[in-house]
C-alpha cells in the first residue's frame, strides 16, 4: 500500500478537522459555498449524516479517539429540521459533551455545533475558517488523548 | 447476467470525475486513481471526462460487468445532485443501487481550496473515507408506497387555480384550501395586466368559476391547513375551516345582508387595499369565488360585544345567516401537495422618507390598481384621497427592492406593472406622469415594445431612484437626481406610486414548519434546485406553484403552476412511489426494552412489543432520520445505509489516511 | 434601581458658545439622580475635520473613551458632533480587532476594547431614565409652548439603534412628557442646519437654516428644542443673518433648558439669558 | 435518631405494610456488611439493616422481572427513591406495583456520600437533615485545564476494566453495553485507552444519574468518578432545569423535544 | 486557478480601498437626491463616485464636491447598497490636504481646526476665525462682526484658548505624529478602468 507522496518536507501542523453534516441543510449549505465558489481551509473532511440528531456522542469521541483534531457539527435551525425535531436533541448531547471535555480537562473548543441553512454557504466557510484556527492554536489532539 | 454475489469478498470501482475543468482544474485527477488503485479491495479504477454523461455511464456500466464489480465508488459533484443517477446506473447492471458511495470532490474539494496539493490530497482522503466505507454497504430494497390519487392545493390564487385545474382535468382529485373567503389572490385585484392589456378579472374569472365547479375539485374557502403528517403518497392532512357564520349551501349571494349590515362602508376591505371599506358582512368582490357572504368575527357587532339588531338576518331571505357556526377540522388523505401561497408587499411605511401612511396621496403599486379598477372604490376614476383629478402623478421604482436595508433581491415584475400603471394613468387622467427608476427591466416577450409604447405616450421617465418625498401644502415634492443629466430634480407632484416590492406573505414561518420546507434567504419558500427543479421542494411529493417561491409575473406563475402540476401528475399517476430504503431497525436481542428510542423517535415511528420485551420500528412510518440510533445506549438499533460501522469506517478512512500523510 | 453613573464628555462648545448647553444637562441629570463624572483631561474629538482621517478621529476619540472604560462607565456626550465621533470610535473598535489594535498602538499606553457604550443625553433620558420618570417630576408643565422638536443630522445616524434614523420620535415624546404641546416636525426634525460650511459656504449654509426656521412656523411652532452646539450656533446667533427682512425670528432652547424649566429649576440656573434670539416673548406665554 | 431506633420504625412500617404487600426488599445484615434481601410475609426481621447502604433499584427491577404481577415494598433512601422513578421512566420498573418505604440518611450517612440530598420526597422514618454543599466539585473546577487533564489520566490509568462501576449503577441495564464492544472500546488492552472508555459511561449517565456514589466506592482503584457524574448533573439541573428522578411524568431529558435554545448558557471552563 | 483574490489584499493603500468599496455601487443617485448641498455641487455625490469607479481620482480630488458635504449622512443612511458615502468623501478630503491639492476654504478650515487642537487639546474658536479669514477673506472678520460681539456680550466667547495639562497635550502631540507615520506612505492608485476623452 503505497503512501501518498507530500510534496512539502515536514509540513507545518495542519490540525485534521472531522465535520459531520446534515444532508438537508448544512451538507447543502457546504455545497452552496462550492458553488458560489467561496474559499476556505481544506483541514474539514465532511461526512454526511441523514440528521445531525443521528451524531452521538459516542461517535464523536470516535472521531477524537481515531486522531481528529477538531469536530464540527452542523445541523439546521431549530424549527427547520427536515425530520421536525431531531436537531433539538443535538442540541443537548453536543453541548453537554463539550461540558464533559472541559471537565475532563480536554479543550472543549475542539468540539462545535453550529446551525447552518442550506442558503447560508458565506456562513458555512466562515464558520470553517474559524474552527479551523481556533483547532490549530490548540495543537495536535495527541496532547490530550491516546489516539489510534 | 447477474454480478457475483453481493456478500462475497468486495471487488471495488472507483471512478474519478473530471467533470470538464470543474474538479481537473484543482484536482489532480490521474494521482487520485492511481492512488485509489493501492487501496483495499480496488481492483479497478477508471478517470471520466464527464461521468454522469452518457458515454461516462456506459464505461462504468460495462466496467461493473467486465470486472465483476460488486462495490462502486464515484468520486465526482455533490451526492445530493447525481447520486440518484449513479443509482439508476447500478440498478440497470443488476447490482444493488445501495453498494455505491460518492465522494464529493467538486463542491467540498476543487471548487473551494485553490492549492492544488492540498486539494488532491483531501480527494484522495475522501475517496479513501468511500473506500472503507463501501464493503459494509448492504443491499437495499426500496420501499414502494401506494400514491393516494388526489392533491392538496394550499393558496387560490393564479397559480393555486392553475393548478388545480391542470390536475382536475386530468382527472385526479383537488382539495383546494383558500385562507381568504373568495379565491383569486392578487392577481383579482388588478385592474389590466401587461403587456397584454387584458383585464385581469375578464381572463381570471373563467377559470374561478371552473375552478369552483369543476367535480374533481373541493374547495374549502376561508380555511387554513391545521398539520400535516404522513410522507409522499400518504399525506394525512387537517384543515381547519374557520366559521363564515353564513350557511354556504343556502346563501345565494345576493348580498343583501351586506347592505342591510349595521357597520356597511365601516371597515377597511383588505381586498381594496384598504382603499375601499365594507361591512362586518360582506363579499370581498363581485366575482367571488364562492359568491357567499362572510361576518368578520373582529367586527361584528353581535360576536365582539354580543349585541346587535342583527339587521343582516332580518335582511336575509334564505336565512342563510347561523351565529353559532363554530370552527370545523376537516381530515382528508393525499398522495401530493401543492403551496401556491403567493406573495404580499413590502410594508413601505418602514421607509418614512416616502411618507407611506402619513401623506394620504403616497399609495402602492396594488392600491393604486384598485383605483384604476372600475369595481374598485373610485369606480375606475383615479382621484386623489380628496376627489382631485391629479395635475402631476410620480411612479417611484426599487423602493423596499434592492436595498441591503430591506430586501436586497429585485421583485422583477414591477418595472413592467409601474409602466402599466403609468400607461393607465395617462389613458385615464390629463396629469402629467413621472417615472423615478434606476434600470428599467424589461425582459419578457413584448416588454420591451411595450416599454417603448409607454414612452412614446409621453411619460417622463427620469433615470434616478426617488430619493424621499415631502410634503409642501398640497403638493407631494419628489426629490431625485436624473443620474444622466448629473442634476437634483424636485418634481411636485399630485400623487406618488410606490412600486411594488414583493416579499412572502407574513404567516409563510408557520406553512414553512407546517409542510417541512425550508426558505431561502430572500425568505421564499426554497425549491430542491434553482435551475433543474424549481417546482419541486426537498420533501418529496411537495411542490411549490408562483411567487411563494420566489417573485413571478403572471405567464411565469402559471408556467410553473402546471410544472408543480405536471410533476404531481406524474407521481399520480405513477401510483407508486418509492420510499428510500433508509430506516432504522431494531436488533431485538440487543434491546433492553428501556424506551428512549420510542421518546426520541420525532416521527412516534417506534413502539415496544410488551410480550418480547423490544421495541420495534414501523418501517412505514420511519423517516430514517438515526436519532433513535444515536440515542440508544446501547447501539440496538441499526440505521440502514448510515449504520455506525459505516460512519466509523468512514471517519477511519479518513484519519488513517491522515496519519500516514502525517509519517510520509 | 441603582443610581446612574455616566463619564461625562461635555466636548469644547460646551465649554463656550454651548455653556447654557452645559449647565442646562448638569442641572437636569443632577436634579434626576444622575451622577456624571467629567473626564479628567479630555481632549477634542476632532469634531468634521477629523472625518478627514479615520485614524486620526478614532484616535482622538480613543483617548476620551478609555478614560471611561476604565471606570466601567459609559460616557454621555451632550454634542451630537462630538457623539458622532466617539460612538463611531467604540462601534468601530469593538467590531474590528484591526482598528482595535491600530488605535491602542497609536494611543500607546491604552487598552481599549469598545466594550464602553456613548449616549446622546436623548437616550439616557428617554431610555435610561424614562418618560414615566421624568413625567412624574413634571412640576411647571410647559402649557402654551408649541415645539419643533429639531434632532439634527447626527444623533441617530450613521447607525444607532435607540431611534430611527429618518424618523426618530424620543425627542417628540420627551416634549410632549412635559406638557408641551408638539408639532409634527418630519421630515425637517433631522434636516441639515448647514452648520458645517457656515465659514466655507456661508450662503448655504444660512439658506438652510432659514428653511428650518421657515418650515417650524408654517407647522405652527412657536419655539424650537435643539441638541447640538452647532445647530444652536446656526439657529441662535446666526438666526438673525440667516432670515431675510421681516421673516419672524423663532426662539430656540436647548432641550435640556425645557426639561429643566419643566421640573422646576430657577431659568437663571438654566442659561435662558443667554440665548441671543430673546426667549422672552414665548417664556411669558408660559402660563 | 439514631441506628436502632430507625430499625425499630422500619421494621414497625413493614409489619404495617406486609400484609399488602407480597414481600418487602430491604437490606439484610451479613457479617459486617449488608446484603439485599426479600422478607416474605412472617419473616423474622431481626436481621433488618440500613447502613451501610447498598443501591435496592437493581434487586428491585430483577425481582419485578421475575414477578411481574406481584406486589412489593422496598426501603428506600433518597437515592434509591430518585433511581426506581428514573427508571421507571425506562420501563425497567413499575411504580404502580411498588410501594416505598421512605428513608431519611442520618448525618454521618450523609457525609459518607456527600449527598446534596440524603432524604426521599416521602420521609416514613428519621428526620431529614441539611444536604452537603458540593464544594469539593468547585474546588476541582478551580484547577486549570492541564491540571485537570493530568489528573483524569492519573486516575484513569489505574483502571482495571473490572466494570464495577457499570454494574452496580442500576441505570446501567443494557443487556450489551458498547463497553464491551471493540468498535467503540479498543478491547484487550487494559486500562482501557483513555478518555473512550470513561467518558462514553459519563455521557450515558447525563439525566439519569442521581449520584448515589457507589460507582465511585465500589471502584478497587478509588478513581474519583462522582466528580465528573455530579459536574455533569449540575449541569443539567441548572441548564435544562431538570432534576434526575424528581418527576416522574417527566420524559428522559436528553431524548425529549425540549431543546437547548441558547448554547452559551453552557461555557464549559476553558482555562 | 481562481483570479478573483478579492480587492484588497491587506496592504491596500486608502484608495484602492475606496475603489473596491465603491465597485459595487449601482448609479441609483439615492444619496445625491437626499444630499441637501448637492444641487450646488459641481459633482453631484453619485457622478463622484461613478469617478471613482472609473478610477479618475485626480478629478474626484479636484472636485468642489468633497468640500461641499456637511458629513449629515444622510446619503449614507439611505444606500441601497450599504456604501458609506459620508465616510469616503472624509477620507478624499485627507488625501487632498495630504497630496498638496489646491488649497479650498474647506482646506483652510480644517487645517486651521486641527492646528489648534493639536496645539492646545482643545478647540479655540477665536483663534480659528482669524486663522481662516487671514488665509481666506479677510474682509469677511469684519462681517462676522456683530455676531463676534453679540457673542462675546453672551459671554460665549472666551479670551484664552483652554489648554490641556502637558502630559495630556504630549499624548495628543504623539497621536497626530503617529498618524502622520502612518500616512507617509502615499496611496498607490489603481489604474483607471478606460481611457475618458478629457
Amino acid at each position: 500500500m503505497s503512501l501518498p507522496e507530500s510534496n512539502v518536507q515536514q509540513p507545518p501542523y495542519e490540525p485534521k478537522i472531522i465535520g459531520f453534516l446534515c444532508n438537508w441543510c448544512s451538507y447543502a449549505g457546504a455545497d452552496l459555498a462550492g458553488t458560489s465558489r467561496l474559499s476556505y481551509p481544506p483541514n474539514i473532511r465532511i461526512v454526511r449524516v441523514q440528521c445531525s440528531g443521528r451524531v452521538s456522542p459516542e461517535l464523536v469521541l470516535k472521531a477524537f479517539h481515531e486522531g481528529a483534531d477538531g469536530v464540527i457539527v452542523l445541523g439546521c435551525h431549530i424549527g427547520d429540521c427536515h425530520y421536525i425535531d431531531g436537531n433539538h436533541r443535538t442540541s443537548k448531547r453536543i453541548p453537554m459533551l463539550r461540558q464533559l471535555l472541559a471537565y475532563a480537562g480536554i479543550e472543549p473548543d475542539r468540539l462545535r455545533l453550529e446551525w447552518v441553512s442550506a442558503a447560508e454557504g458565506e456562513r458555512f466557510a466562515t464558520i470553517v475558517k474559524e474552527f479551523t484556527e481556533t483547532v490549530r492554536a490548540l495543537g495536535p489532539i495527541k496532547q490530550v488523548m491516546v489516539t489510534g | 447476467m447477474t454480478p457475483t454475489h453481493e456478500s462475497e469478498k468486495p471487488r471495488i470501482g472507483v471512478f474519478v470525475c473530471y467533470c470538464g475543468s470543474n474538479i481537473a482544474a484543482t484536482v489532480d485527477v490521474e494521482k487520485v486513481a492511481e492512488y485509489a488503485a493501492t487501496l483495499p479491495n480496488v481492483v479497478f479504477t477508471q478517470t471520466n471526462k464527464y461521468t454522469c454523461s452518457d458515454p461516462g455511464q456506459e464505461e462504468i456500466r460495462k466496467a461493473i460487468i467486465e470486472h465483476k464489480l460488486n462495490r462502486v465508488v464515484i468520486a465526482a459533484c455533490s451526492p445530493r445532485m447525481h447520486e440518484v443517477t449513479w443509482r439508476r446506473l447500478l440498478q440497470g447492471t443488476g447490482l444493488n443501487p445501495y453498494l455505491l458511495q460518492v465522494a464529493n470532490i467538486r463542491e467540498h474539494v476543487s471548487w473551494v481550496h485553490q492549492d492544488r496539493g492540498e486539494a488532491t490530497q483531501k480527494a484522495k482522503e475522501l475517496v479513501a473515507a468511500a473506500v472503507e466505507r463501501v464493503p459494509l454497504h448492504e443491499p437495499l430494497e426500496p420501499r414502494q408506497v401506494k400514491i393516494a390519487p388526489s392533491t392538496l392545493i394550499v393558496g387560490g390564487g393564479i397559480a393555486g387555480i392553475q393548478a388545480a385545474l391542470d390536475i382536475a382535468n386530468a382527472g385526479y382529485h383537488v382539495y383546494l384550501v383558500e385562507k381568504q373567503p373568495s379565491i383569486g389572490g392578487n392577481m383579482a385585484k388588478l385592474d389590466k395586466t401587461f403587456p397584454t392589456l387584458d383585464c385581469a378579472m375578464c381572463i381570471l374569472a373563467p377559470k374561478m368559476v371552473d375552478a369552483g365547479r369543476h367535480e374533481n375539485i373541493t374547495l374549502f374557502s376561508y380555511s387554513e391547513v391545521e398539520s400535516v403528517e404522513g410522507h409522499v403518497g400518504q399525506f394525512r392532512v387537517r384543515i381547519k375551516r374557520k366559521p363564515r357564520y353564513v350557511k354556504e349551501d343556502v346563501c345565494t349571494g345576493c348580498g343583501l345582508c351586506t347592505q342591510a349590515c349595521v357597520l356597511k362602508d365601516r371597515i377597511l376591505s383588505e381586498f381594496e387595499m384598504g382603499m375601499g371599506k365594507r361591512g362586518a358582512a360582506y363579499i370581498p368582490f363581485p366575482q367571488a369565488v364562492p359568491l357567499k357572504a362572510v361576518i368578520d368575527p373582529e367586527h361584528c357587532l353581535l360576536l365582539t360585544r354580543g349585541k346587535c339588531s342583527m339587521k343582516c338576518i332580518k335582511a336575509c331571505g334564505p336565512g342563510a345567516i347561523d351565529f353559532k357556526q363554530q370552527e370545523e377540522f376537516i381530515e382528508i388523505e393525499v398522495g401530493t401537495i401543492i403551496l401556491a401561497t403567493g406573495f404580499e408587499l413590502y410594508d413601505m411605511s418602514a421607509l418614512p422618507q416616502y411618507g407611506y401612511g402619513r401623506y394620504d396621496n403616497v399609495v402602492d403599486g396594488l392600491q393604486f390598481e384598485r383605483l384604476c379598477n372600475a369595481s374598485g372604490p373610485t369606480e375606475g376614476r383615479i382621484v386623489t384621497k380628496d376627489g382631485r383629478v391629479p395635475e402631476a402623478i410620480a411612479f417611484l421604482h426599487c423602493i423596499g427592492s434592492r436595498d441591503e436595508n430591506t430586501n436586497p433581491y429585485c421583485s422583477q415584475l414591477c418595472c413592467m406593472h409601474t409602466l402599466k400603471l403609468a400607461h393607465l394613468a395617462r389613458e385615464k387622467t390629463p396629469a402629467r406622469i413621472y417615472e423615478f427608476y434606476i434600470d428599467l427591466r424589461a425582459g419578457g416577450k413584448g416588454y420591451e415594445e411595450f416599454y417603448k409604447r409607454v414612452q412614446h405616450e409621453g411619460i417622463h421617465f427620469i433615470r434616478g431612484k426617488g430619493s424621499e418625498v415631502v410634503q409642501d401644502g398640497d403638493k407631494l415634492i419628489v426629490r431625485a437626481e436624473d443620474t444622466l443629466l448629473g442634476k437634483v430634480v424636485e418634481v411636485p407632484v399630485d400623487m406618488v406610486v410606490l412600486a411594488l416590492g414583493m416579499v412572502p406573505p407574513k404567516d409563510i414561518e408557520n406553512i414553512a414548519r407546517i409542510f417541512n420546507i425550508n426558505r431561502s434567504r430572500d425568505g421564499f419558500f426554497m425549491e430542491a434546485h434553482p435551475k433543474l427543479r424549481p417546482a419541486e421542494t426537498n420533501v418529496e411529493g411537495v411542490f411549490l406553484a408562483g411567487a411563494c417561491q420566489g417573485p413571478k409575473d403572471i405567464p411565469a406563475t402559471v408556467a410553473h403552476a402546471s410544472a408543480a402540476a405536471a410533476q404531481a401528475l406524474s407521481l399520480m399517476s405513477r401510483g407508486q412511489a418509492t420510499i428510500e430504503p433508509i430506516i432504522a431497525e431494531v436488533i431485538a436481542e440487543k434491546c433492553s426494552a428501556c424506551g428512549e428510542c420510542i421518546v426520541a423517535c420525532p416521527f412516534k415511528a417506534i413502539r415496544m412489543d410488551e410480550e418480547a420485551r423490544h421495541a420495534y420500528v414501523v418501517s412505514a412510518m420511519c423517516k430514517g432520520c438515526g436519532t433513535c440510533a444515536a440515542a440508544c445506549p446501547s447501539k440496538a438499533i441499526k440505521m440502514a445505509h448510515f449504520t455506525d460501522q459505516q460512519l466509523i469506517a468512514e471517519i477511519e478512512g479518513i484519519l488513517g489516511r491522515m496519519s500516514e500523510y502525517e509519517l510520509a | 434601581m441603582n443610581p446612574l453613573r455616566y463619564a461625562y464628555y461635555p466636548g469644547c462648545s460646551l465649554t463656550t458658545s454651548a455653556k447654557e448647553y452645559d449647565r442646562s444637562v448638569r442641572a437636569v441629570f443632577d436634579a434626576l439622580g444622575v451622577e456624571l463624572l467629567e473626564i479628567e483631561g479630555w481632549n477634542c474629538c476632532g469634531a468634521t475635520p477629523a472625518s478627514q482621517n479615520e485614524l486620526l478621529m478614532y484616535a482622538l476619540s480613543g483617548r476620551n473613551l478609555a478614560w471611561a472604560e476604565a471606570r466601567g462607565l459609559d460616557v454621555v456626550a451632550p454634542c451630537s458632533e462630538c457623539f458622532k465621533n466617539l460612538n463611531k470610535t467604540a462601534q468601530a473598535v469593538r467590531a474590528d480587532p484591526a482598528v482595535r489594535a491600530e488605535v491602542n498602538a497609536v494611543l500607546g499606553d491604552v487598552s481599549l476594547t469598545g466594550k464602553v457604550r456613548v449616549k446622546h443625553p436623548l437616550e439616557v433620558l428617554v431610555r435610561d431614565v424614562g418618560l414615566e420618570e421624568i413625567r412624574r417630576r413634571v412640576t411647571r408643565p410647559l402649557a402654551g409652548l408649541k415645539i419643533a422638536p429639531y434632532y439634527g443630522c447626527l444623533i441617530t445616524r450613521p447607525r444607532n439603534e435607540f431611534d430611527s434614523p429618518e424618523n426618530p420620535t424620543a425627542m417628540d415624546d420627551l416634549m410632549a412628557a412635559l406638557g408641551a404641546e408638539v408639532v409634527d416636525y418630519f421630515p425637517y426634525k433631522t434636516r441639515c442646519c448647514g452648520g458645517a460650511l457656515l465659514l466655507s459656504n456661508k450662503r448655504i449654509a444660512l439658506g438652510m437654516t432659514r428653511d428650518l426656521v421657515i418650515k417650524a412656523h408654517q407647522r405652527g411652532a412657536n419655539s424650537m428644542a435643539l441638541a447640538c452646539p452647532m445647530c444652536d450656533m446656526m439657529l441662535d446667533p446666526y438666526q438673525g443673518p440667516a432670515l431675510r427682512a421681516g421673516e419672524k425670528p423663532l426662539p430656540t432652547f436647548y432641550f435640556t433648558q425645557l426639561i429643566g424649566l419643566a421640573l422646576g429649576i430657577d431659568p437663571d440656573q438654566l442659561g435662558f439669558a443667554d440665548r441671543v434670539v430673546s426667549p422672552r416673548e414665548v417664556l411669558a406665554a408660559l402660563s | 435518631m439514631d441506628e436502632e431506633h430507625m430499625l425499630e420504625a422500619v421494621r414497625q412500617k413493614i409489619l404495617e405494610i406486609m400484609p399488602q404487600v407480597d414481600g418487602v426488599i430491604a437490606l439484610r445484615r451479613v457479617g459486617k456488611g449488608t446484603a439485599p434481601h426479600l422478607f416474605l410475609p412472617g419473616d423474622d426481621l431481626s436481621e433488618l439493616a440500613l447502613f451501610p447502604q447498598f443501591p435496592l433499584p437493581t434487586p428491585v427491577r430483577i425481582i419485578q422481572a421475575k414477578y411481574p404481577d406481584k406486589r412489593f415494598a422496598v426501603v428506600v433512601r433518597g437515592c434509591d427513591e430518585r433511581q426506581l422513578v428514573e427508571m421507571a421512566k425506562r420501563q425497567q420498573i413499575f411504580l404502580d406495583k411498588l410501594t416505598m418505604i421512605g428513608v431519611a440518611c442520618t448525618k454521618e450517612q450523609a457525609e459518607y456520600c456527600r449527598c446534596e440530598m440524603p432524604f426521599p420526597k416521602q420521609v416514613d422514618v428519621g428526620e431529614t437533615v441539611e444536604g452537603i454543599p458540593q464544594t469539593f466539585l468547585d474546588e476541582f473546577l478551580a484547577k486549570p485545564r492541564e491540571e485537570r487533564l493530568a489528573f483524569w489520566k492519573h486516575a484513569f490509568a489505574k483502571c482495571i476494566k473490572c466494570y464495577g462501576c457499570r454494574n452496580i449503577c442500576p441505570e446501567c441495564f443494557c443487556k450489551e453495553c458498547v463497553l464491551e464492544d471493540n468498535l467503540w472500546v479498543t478491547s484487550g488492552t487494559v486500562p482501557p485507552p483513555f478518555p473512550m472508555f470513561h467518558l462514553i459511561r459519563a455521557m450515558h449517565t447525563v439525566g439519569k444519574c442521581v449520584a448515589c456514589g457507589e460507582c465511585e466506592r465500589t471502584c478497587p482503584a478509588d478513581i474519583p468518578l462522582t466528580i465528573l457524574y455530579k459536574l455533569l448533573k449540575r449541569d443539567v439541573e441548572t441548564v435544562f432545569n431538570y432534576y434526575a428522578g424528581a418527576n416522574p411524568e417527566e420524559p428522559p431529558l436528553m431524548d425529549s423535544t425540549i431543546f437547548l435554545a441558547d448554547m452559551d448558557m453552557l461555557h464549559p471552563p476553558r482555562r | 486557478m481562481n483570479h478573483i483574490q478579492g480587492f484588497s489584499p491587506a496592504a491596500a493603500s486608502a484608495l484602492e480601498k475606496i475603489a473596491e468599496e465603491v465597485s459595487v455601487c449601482m448609479q441609483c443617485g439615492t444619496c445625491a437626491g437626499s444630499c441637501p448641498t448637492a444641487p450646488a455641487m459641481d459633482y453631484t455625490p453619485r457622478a463622484l463616485m461613478r469617478l471613482l469607479q472609473a478610477g479618475l481620482f485626480d478629478e474626484a480630488l479636484h472636485s468642489r464636491t468633497i468640500w461641499m458635504c456637511t458629513t449629515c449622512y444622510s446619503c449614507t443612511v439611505r444606500c441601497p447598497r450599504d456604501i458609506h458615502v459620508t465616510d469616503i468623501l472624509g477620507k478624499l478630503r485627507g488625501i487632498a490636504i495630504a497630496e498638496g491639492y489646491a488649497e479650498t476654504a474647506g482646506m483652510t478650515f480644517n487645517k486651521a481646526f486641527l492646528g489648534i487642537v493639536r496645539r492646545y487639546g482643545r478647540m479655540f474658536e477665536p483663534e480659528l476665525l482669524i486663522r481662516y479669514h487671514l488665509r481666506q477673506e479677510p474682509l469677511g472678520i469684519v462681517g462676522a462682526a456683530p455676531i463676534g460681539l453679540a457673542l462675546l456680550q453672551k459671554g460665549k466667547i472666551s479670551p484664552l484658548p483652554e489648554r490641556l495639562p502637558a502630559e495630556g497635550l504630549a499624548q495628543i502631540r504623539r497621536i497626530f505624529e503617529a498618524v502622520e507615520a502612518r500616512r507617509k506612505a502615499a496611496p498607490a492608485r489603481p489604474h483607471p478602468m478606460h481611457e475618458v476623452s478629457r
